[in-house]
């Protein structure tokens, strides 16, 4: 019985494609695709791999910098020449909604992502961060997601063996059901030995690497009503599983086979697996492939074709070769006790045909199905909310200064989001590797011991995403701002960064405003930086219902920043040294409360502007530390940030439990 | 904390074994850490069974195996481990570090046993230690010195039955105990819950040796702590005066 | 009366179980021939209660709010009378 | 014959077991009342053999081999044919 045109628009429907985006199929392949064939437009056109709501304001966003290798969008992660023939490649990812679901497995395999985005590059991830945000910590969810996320990301991430040496966590009631899990890996690759995911030269064979492939990530209903399997939908893992281990195997045997010249290109399986990665590799050459599915190692048995196609299982590259070194590929992966199995070689007539048991599958032009293709890009309207209004119109000096000033200072000093995070950051290694230069001097970024040539590298991860909510234009410059403060008070220049541009419902007017708000707030900083924009991640659809109304999470673009230090001596920390030190503070304070925490949560005042923030001082008062820690005057800096000159000034005196005394009219 | 620089010379053939089994992450580190103490290192895969006449061995940190079932629980099958055993029982020197200790341990190399620290959780942190003894290989230098060394492990405590302790007393076998920057060995001070704040200890013969806590990540002068770097120069000069 | 529950908490049989995989390969390097190996936890609880009807349920009740994972577990209770 | 082995890892009870104690603390803290908890492994194998014995001696021999810690587990060993 051949299924009706209306029956196909119907799971095209229930595949998440819009009617139109269906009938655009239909042209890219003058005649009507089959479900496998619509599975794969719905996955490769989905949010998450089309950013088609987001992609027409990313590319506004400044690109070009004195040392780029390689820009935005063209590989996995953006590059940056760091000199000495050295590149260091980086980027943030999200994975807020599997850790929302399960928070230990979610993060862990968010961790995992970002590392296999470095190193399918030929990169050495030599660091970790991780930004995360959280509801309210009196709620016992809270609690439960806290403690899942941080043991996820310690578990895989230590065993993995690349130190965390940064990052961020924050609590705030807009995150109560939706926490926010931003993973960031930093890596380090030799210029002349970068790996590009691309795929060429007919007849050239294709590999799959790493774990076997079962059926994870297969989701909504339109899948499981497919599913005519006996045992059903009892056999769809509700949920990945990450295992570092076997991580681990697949960096050290990858960075073997990249050293190798018979290496044509490599991409590591990432959302959409097999069918994303074959696809993005075909279409950056105009190349095809043909592909054997029934030649996949899969954990399960009879896995369907659009299974196979679409499973997100962890630990999986996909490897193009020059033909004739087949089992040279082989004994690598041997070696490592990994995996490897050819499944196709590389056509060039620019067609992905996919078989089954030698049977016909699907077959698509790869170019109709990437980013910058054939994948659909949308206009979306945006309107200021109201609450905007009532923020520029609050007035800060109506708030009564307390009498017991001291009570207001111990408040702020323990509140979750000011107070040590120790308790969490103890469980991430941040030694291993023995580069952390910040390990027994703490510093306002991390910093690490490039110890291939004389210099250092700092990188931070940074959003102050409540300014960002009161005003995403000013808020979005602060982040970055705040990323490049950090970056220069650790003793480096700013060099570069990558974002996770985490927002509500893109389809919501006034949630888009802020998205869009944010992109020229970023804009305007990067460029007055001179850092630009390597890549990073969308995701939207972070919100919460709170009685049956859905309520976005803050905008939250988190930026993750790196600099570098030509000299490693340069290196600075944040902690006073010794009694007698002099205490300078640069840059004129203004003396006003709002947006800071103490207005938010000790008076609980909502909604008000953001800090007063002018781009060129800030820039001013940047170059005027690099220029100190360069004279090597400065002894330690520390940028004032959350809880203001009082919180920064106690978290100067803690390290060597040395106490201060300033004189508050000069 | 001034460098304790005690006089070693690059023995020309003196040379260094590390081993790496997959999930081994520390091993590079140790690596970096005898080559800034000018030491040759040859790093040792642990399918092969050749231990190319080093004259100590390392096992390193890490997660071997993924520390699936049991840190250090597979591992002790490796290829590598017999000729490390037959390496051992002839007098030679093993060095097991954190993953390394484990893996001693579920070898039979080293006794008694590392469970779950005691708080369930992964604990990375500088913790004090104190040398219980100055009549081993690694300890001759260090007379009532508290050294600071990084520890790094979610399986470290240290357990051994009662008749298993007193023997370690008896014999002189514990060499590092977990104490307060003033050398104080309390339960406060003690990280993982090991029985008696027991941080290392070797063979009745000496000979080979285990610790938790990471030495080499404290030998870099550029990180601020060469504490480890001391623990390292002891056993090189010891293996030396062996050598000679 | 005083009853101890044994509960046997495996993970569910489509998910992927990395340790269970690392065993297998390790005992079969040690010339077994094992076709699978699945690993999970044994919990015993000692505890009271009127009768093995209500032993049961506090040990059900017990896997649902804490021991268990729902997600990505599943798991089986015998109770014995001490 | 295919047989399933299902292997019971519990620690010894001279030793601590931190674990067992923390689950019983926060079973309590949800209103439980549980007089104590020990948390162990639950390892299941998948194994052919040619008779019940056979895959009981399998199994023994994987748990002092490699399953079983000697110093500080003991264990059990339960066989059903599948």
């Amino acid at each position: 019985m051949k299924t009706t045109t209306t029956q196909l628009i119907e799971t095209a429907k229930e595949l998440g494609l819009l009617e139109e985006e269906f009938h655009q199929i239909c042209k890219h392949l003058d005649r009507e695709p089959n479900f496998t064939e619509l599975s794969i437009y719905s996955v490769m056109w989905s949010e998450h791999c089309a950013y088609k709501n987001s992609i027409q304001w990313l590319k506004t966003l400044p690109k070009k910098g004195p040392h780029m290798l390689v820009e935005a969008g063209e590989e996995n992660a953006g590059l940056v020449d760091i000199g000495d023939g050295l590149g260091c490649a980086f980027k943030i990812e999200s994975h807020n909604h599997p850790s929302a679901l399960e928070p230990y497995q979610g993060a862990a395999t968010g961790v995992g992502g970002i590392n296999r985005d470095i190193f399918t590059m030929g990169a050495r991830p030599i660091a970790q961060l991780n930004s995360l945000r959280f509801g309210s910590l009196e709620l016992d969810k809270t609690k439960h997601l806290l403690k899942g996320v941080v043991k996820g990301i310690g578990d895989y991430g230590n065993a993995f063996g690349v130190p965390v040496v940064g990052g961020e966590v924050h609590f705030d009631a807009s995150y109560n059901t939706n926490p926010l899990v931003n993973a960031m890996s930093v890596g380090i690759v030799k210029t002349d030995k970068i790996i590009s995911a691309t795929a060429y030269g007919k007849g050239n064979p294709v590999f799959i690497v790493g774990a076997r492939t079962g059926k994870d990530g297969i989701h909504g209903a339109a899948f499981a009503s497919k599913d005519i399997t006996e045992d059903s939908t009892d056999d769809l893992p509700s949920v990945q599983v990450g295992d570092p281990f076997m991580e681990k195997l697949l960096l050290e045997a990858t960075l073997e086979l990249a050293d190798k010249d018979y290496l044509i290109g490599m991409q590591d399986m990432g959302a959409a697996g097999i069918t994303c990665s074959t696809s993005e590799m075909s279409a950056k050459n105009g190349a095809g492939m043909n592909i054997y599915l029934d030649k996949v190692p899969t954990r399960q048995k009879n896995m369907q074709p659009f299974e196979i196609l679409l499973s997100e299982s962890q630990e999986r590259m996909l490897v193009v070769i020059k033909k004739g070194f087949e089992s040279d590929l082989q004994a690598i992966f041997e070696k490592w006790d990994l995996a490897s199995a050819q499944i196709g070689e590389v056509t060039d007539n620019g067609t992905l045909s996919y078989y089954m048991n030698n049977e016909l599958a699907a077959q698509v032009p790869a170019e109709s199905l990437v980013l910058g293709g054939g994948a659909p890009v949308y206009e979306r309207e945006y309107k200021e909310p109201a609450y905007y209004k009532q923020a520029q119109d609050f007035d800060s000096t109506s708030i009564k200064e307390p009498e017991n000033l001291k009570q207001v200072a111990e408040f702020l000093i323990a509140h979750p989001n000011i107070a040590s995070k120790k308790w969490v950051y103890e469980q991430y290694d941040s030694m291993v590797g023995t580069r952390n230069m910040t390990t027994n001097m703490p510093s306002d970024a991390g910093i690490i011991d490039l110890k291939e040539n004389q210099k250092a590298l700092s990188m931070t991860v940074d959003c102050a995403s409540r300014y960002v909510y009161l005003d995403p234009e000013k808020g979005a410059a602060i982040a970055v701002a705040e990323a490049a403060r950090n970056i220069s008070c650790s003793g480096a220049i700013p060099s570069a960064i990558t974002n996770c541009l985490n927002f509500g419902n893109p389809y919501n007017p006034e949630v888009y405003w802020q998205f869009v708000g944010s992109i020229k707030g970023m804009t305007k900083a990067c460029t007055s930086f001179n850092t630009p924009v390597t890549g990073g991640n969308v995701s939207f659809y972070n919100q919460s219902s709170i009685k049956g109304e859905v309520e976005a999470v803050f905008p939250t673009p988190t930026i993750g920043m790196i600099g570098v230090l030509e000299e490693k001596k340069l290196a600075t920390g944040l902690s006073f040294k010794k009694a007698g030190e002099l205490i300078y503070l640069i840059g004129r304070p203004a003396d006003e409360i709002n947006g800071s925490e103490y207005l938010y949560s000790y008076h609980k005042e909502k909604l008000s502007k953001t800090p007063r923030f002018e781009l060129s001082e800030e820039l001013n008062v940047q170059t005027t530390i690099q220029k100190l820690i360069r004279l090597e005057l400065v002894e330690s800096a520390h940028d004032c940030a959350d809880g203001g000159l009082f919180v920064s000034l106690c978290e100067m005196g803690f390290h060597n439990n040395l106490g201060f005394q300033i004189e508050l009219s000069s | 904390m001034m460098l304790y620089d005690l006089e070693i010379t690059n023995f020309s053939s003196m040379k260094f074994g590390v081993v790496t089994f997959p999930g081994s992450n520390c091993d590079t580190d140790i690596q970096d850490a005898l080559h800034l103490l000018d030491q040759k290192v040859e790093m040792l895969w642990h399918k092969d069974t050749d231990l190319k006449d080093c004259d100590a061995i390392f096992i390193p940190g890490g997660f071997s195996y993924g520390d699936y079932l049991r840190s250090g629980a597979i591992a002790q099958f490796s290829p590598i481990m017999s000729s490390i055993k037959a390496f051992a029982q002839q007098g030679g020197i093993v060095m097991g570090i954190c993953n390394g200790f484990q893996i001693l341990c579920e070898s039979g190399l080293l006794p008694g046993t590392l469970l779950h620290n005691s708080n369930q959780k992964f604990i990375c942190t500088n913790a004090f230690i104190k040398a219980e003894q100055q009549n081993t290989l690694l300890t001759t230098e260090s007379k009532d010195v508290v050294l600071k060394i990084p520890i790094a492990h979610a399986e470290g405590r240290y357990f051994i039955d009662q008749k298993g302790l007193e023997d370690l007393k008896k014999n002189d076998q514990i060499l590092f105990k977990y104490c307060d920057a003033k050398g104080q060995i309390n339960t406060q001070n003690n990280p993982n819950g090991s029985i008696e704040n027991i941080a290392g200890v070797c063979n009745i013969t000496k000979n080979v040796f285990g610790m938790m806590p990471h030495p080499e990540r404290a030998c870099d002068a550029l990180l601020k702590n060469t504490d480890g770097a001391r623990i390292l120069k002891n056993l090189i000069s010891s293996v030396q005066e062996i050598k000679a | 009366m005083t009853f101890k529950a044994y509960i046997n908490i495996m993970p569910q049989k489509a998910i992927l179980d990395p340790q269970g995989e690392a065993v297998c390969n390790s005992l079969n390097s040690l010339d077994f021939s094992i076709n699978q190996v699945r690993v999970g936890k044994r919990i015993e609880l000692n505890l009271n209660a009127s009768d093995v009807k209500q032993a049961e349920q506090l040990a059900e009740k017990a896997c649902k709010k804490l021991l268990v994972n729902q997600i990505m577990e599943s798991y089986s209770i015998e109770i014995q009378k001490v």
